[in-house]
């Protein structure tokens, strides 16, 4: 053909999704493009997602955590926090990830081709050239890269609320990150994970929270229970929480930000904020790559359809990650990273094995990185209440956790979900300090069709807040000595 | 599961001391129905002995 | 008989063990009575073991991250300790927790009888009352208890060694639990985990340490891989690791206690020291509650041998916890006591089912509960190598985890060990924070016979400290792209 470069595989978008699936071709022999329009490889969870976040929110909890120790003996000064230092700390931590993807692509010869891509055909993918160490200016330099499979993992960017006015002090979770203004008075619209991360951080350096959420909830999708700890533990940071409340209007002066409302939670008047966080959601790119050139279907909303195999329904092109659908999460990404290009390599190479790759998680765990964190997995308590399906439950209390009162922090609980016919384990959650490092044994457990003997039966270290997932399967069981007694019928 | 029981029993060949792939509930369901899991065959992987090999097994 | 109150079972000792066989006995449907000769039931882990090193541990382990805090733009003050509160915030962590065991005991309706409990034969315990809130003063009141069956959970104290001189300068972990002394130069006789947990708060709150150890290497049990890292990084609290050495014999001067040693790491003078810790090992009680009167046989070193079913040779006696052997740690006294308990009411009661209740777990995990923690379960490299059993290895290094690096704390692993064979998992450590919350996931994994490849499929979330293991599995598949690629041979 008249393409410039050809390759195995080019894959469009170098985040969590399109860096695995390069990686994982190139490890199975295959000659692999990876197309990113920004400088750095790693995508919104390395550069302005998962890991910034994390950093900061790291450094929040020491510093709740400090402030607390004078009880304990410990008597800390108030601490002086400077916030460039701070941003550079978190740009270091990305940094050093981002080096460490570009210096495994070399190491893979994985070719990383800097432009904007969209799609020509069913076989070639434009790249236009973009260049400067910030943002995606255009060079003008264009080539043709002609594929033998293309995996889009384009991904997603955050929702823009068309009636909120341009103005330093209204960010989305991207600027937030940036630091740039330091509230009294914050404003976060959407009560989801990202929005009272970001908040969580924002408050511990000083700032006052307000939250607005058009649902009757926040942290949405995890049980009840689970966000109520977190809420009862975090009410200090808010101000007010809006629920069944709508933001309608906003107006930037030069004193703030003055924000109207509708809905159960509204107050009467405006109200003025130093910042607003817009965390309400986010958007696929799907229809921002020309994907229609090659005949590949993309839905209403952005997102591109496909099959267990992360095959489009045009048969050279896969897609994955944020761009394919719900949970956009990086480890979902990952996973469906690896299996299209398995496919990819099996078809090329003619590997019966890997052309039979597919992507047939039972579960993928959620987590918000919150203080305490909050974790979930599989089916929810809520959830099976509204399917009818029959469950027994067992919840540890961390009140009766060795460690989590050592810890001074006992106010989280570990739940597990058993199908009460099968007795296998189809859920859990945790609330909880390090909660987060601790779902992904719920979620072997279910992958492996564990039932409350089973994981109760497993000898768990004491004193650990991880023995709270035995505990919690022996109350299932109604075998575990570390609570109150069940009352007899 | 389904696939399991389609397959043949064949003895399992274990070494007299070696302790046969099993979960807990699984090694405890034995003990309730006075089975030596020695002796069961394992279907799952590297011959895991699952639930339904037991019952089978029992059956 | 010519008892003075009778029961189904009689439990002797309130610790871990004693409880957890009380509580399940009762819970079964049995009359039971729990002897304990101290005033608050817990044992050796809740009141001078497990849970007040821990309260302390986590309070230095957080002065030792808010002193790092300056890096990333946060300085905290030098804080100012007040001992006494630390101290106080350390027992009523443990009031906590020995207040909830008597709450529980109550509610199970299980009678706490206070006293030195001591076998007058097969069927019968004599209880000589104890008192005071502190120690175990006789009362001179005398009764004798009938059991059906008697369970043994007296545990074990800590070794003394014969030529170490009395002096308050010179204590055992009990003793230093107490903080009586703020040394300049601590020295710790024995260099396994107990002793190294002490040194690490006494460390941060401002003593030196020197670590004495016959062995050649600390932290015995666990692969050197891993105690390395914790060695590297715990590097400046040392001035002296003396390894292959002997402590041979020590002086109490009006200006501190002189220690002269023998060996490979021997200094050649006596050195001087203001706090010496005795952490040569525990011994267990088998010999001191005559056992020998109901003919139940006590091994040379006070051992007491039982069957699976925690029976001693004596029918109607069993036995658990740190007093039946190795390892001597409170998980696997809970999940004795538990079979324990079973067996007992199976017989009483005349249940087919729980008669043959057993200890069958097939791995034990340990945890250094240090900074970072180090933790291990099942097979070790080392023992897979002295035994000549092939392995395949996977290791994640921390350098490559997002969260870790986010934490500013990279310098652990996770390293999962594979039957080359059978491809199952058999083993396990991490060297890293939370490493103690997360090695149960890799005892579930060893017990439900899991492979690299269910562990890797399984979804980790990210970005956790948790998904190392998924990484791991990963690596030891060839699967994981968050590590530079294997080299093709
Ligand atoms: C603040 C924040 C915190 C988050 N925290 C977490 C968390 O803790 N855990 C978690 O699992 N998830 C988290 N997420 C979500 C996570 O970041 C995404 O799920 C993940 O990044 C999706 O990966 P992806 O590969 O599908 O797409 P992306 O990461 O969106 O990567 C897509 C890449 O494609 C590039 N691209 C797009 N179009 C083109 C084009 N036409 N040409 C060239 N390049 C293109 C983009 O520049 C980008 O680099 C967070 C998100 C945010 C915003
Ligand atoms: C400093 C330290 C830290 C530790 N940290 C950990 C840890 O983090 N994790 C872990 O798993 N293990 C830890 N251990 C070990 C753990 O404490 C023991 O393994 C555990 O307590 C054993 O439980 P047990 O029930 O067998 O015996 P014990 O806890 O020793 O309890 C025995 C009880 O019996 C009573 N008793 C003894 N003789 C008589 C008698 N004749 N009459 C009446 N009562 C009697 C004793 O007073 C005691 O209360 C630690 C130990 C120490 C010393």
């Amino acid at each position: 053909g008249s393409a410039d470069q050809a390759f195995d595989v080019v894959v469009l978008g170098g985040g969590p999704g399109g860096y695995s699936a390069a990686f994982r071709a190139a490890d199975l022999g295959l000659k692999v493009a990876l197309v990113e329009r920004y400088a750095t490889l790693g995508g919104v969870c390395l550069n302005v997602g998962c890991i910034p976040s994390k950093a900061l929110l790291h450094v929040a909890a020491v510093m709740d955590e400090a402030s607390h120790m004078a009880d304990l003996g410990v008597v800390f000064g108030t601490p002086t926090v400077d916030i460039d230092k701070l941003r550079a700390h978190k740009n270091k931590v990305t940094g050093k990830l981002t080096n460490g993807l570009n210096a495994m692509a070399k190491m893979r010869k994985v070719t990383v081709l800097r432009g904007v891509g969209s799609l020509l055909d069913a076989q070639n993918l434009k790249v236009e050239a973009t260049e400067g160490a910030v943002g995606q200016a255009k060079t003008g330099a264009v080539q043709t890269v002609a594929f033998k499979r293309l995996i889009i993992a384009a991904g997603s960017q955050a929702v823009r609320l068309p009636f909120l006015p341009n103005d330093p002090r209204i960010v989305d979770s991207t600027g937030a990150l940036e630091m740039g203004v330091k509230p009294e008075r914050m404003l976060i619209v959407g009560g989801g994970i990202i929005g009272l991360e970001m908040g969580t951080v924002y408050s511990t350096l000083g700032a006052r929270l307000d939250v607005v959420e058009m649902l009757p909830t926040l942290m949405t999708g995890a049980d009840r229970d689970l966000v109520k700890v977190w809420q009862k533990f975090n009410a200090h940071r808010f101000d007010n929480i809006m629920l069944n409340t709508k933001t309608v209007a906003a107006e930037a002066r030069p004193d703030g930000i003055y924000v109207t409302f509708e809905g159960e939670g509204a107050p009467k008047e405006p109200q003025r904020y130093d910042l607003v966080l817009q965390a309400v959601g986010r958007t696929p790119n799907g229809k921002k790559i020309a994907a229609e050139n090659a005949g590949v279907i993309v839905g209403d909303r952005g997102f591109i359809p496909v099959d267990v195999q992360m095959r489009t329904n045009v048969p050279s092109v896969f897609a994955i990650g944020d761009i394919v659908g719900q949970p956009m999460l990086a480890h979902k990404a990952v996973h469906e990273g690896h299996v299209a290009a398995e496919v990819c390599a099996g078809e090329i190479l003619g590997d019966d094995k890997l052309k039979k790759s597919q992507f047939d998680a039972r579960v993928i765990p959620s987590v918000a990185y919150t203080d305490p964190e909050v974790a979930w997995v599989g089916m929810t308590e809520d959830e099976a209440k509204a399917k009818g399906i029959k469950i027994t439950k067992g919840l540890f209390p961390w009140t009766a956790s060795g460690r989590a009162i050592a810890n001074g922090r006992d106010e989280g609980f570990t739940k597990l979900i058993f199908d009460e016919e099968s007795h296998r384990i189809i859920g859990g959650g945790i609330v909880g300090t390090h909660a987060g490092d601790m779902i992904g044994e719920i979620a072997l457990a279910i992958e492996m069709g564990a039932d409350a003997v089973d994981i109760g039966k497993t000898i768990h270290p004491h004193p650990t807040l991880g023995e709270s997932l035995g505990m919690a399967a022996e109350v299932a069981h109604g075998t575990c000595t570390d609570v109150p007694p069940v009352k007899k019928k | 599961p389904a696939s399991a029981a389609a397959r043949p029993l064949v003895a399992p060949r274990r070494a007299a001391d070696e302790k046969p792939i099993a979960s807990p509930a699984v090694r405890r369901r034995a003990w309730d129905l006075g089975i030596e899991l020695q002796f069961v065959p394992g279907t799952g992987p590297a011959g895991r002995i699952t639930q339904d090999d037991l019952e089978a097994f029992a059956a």
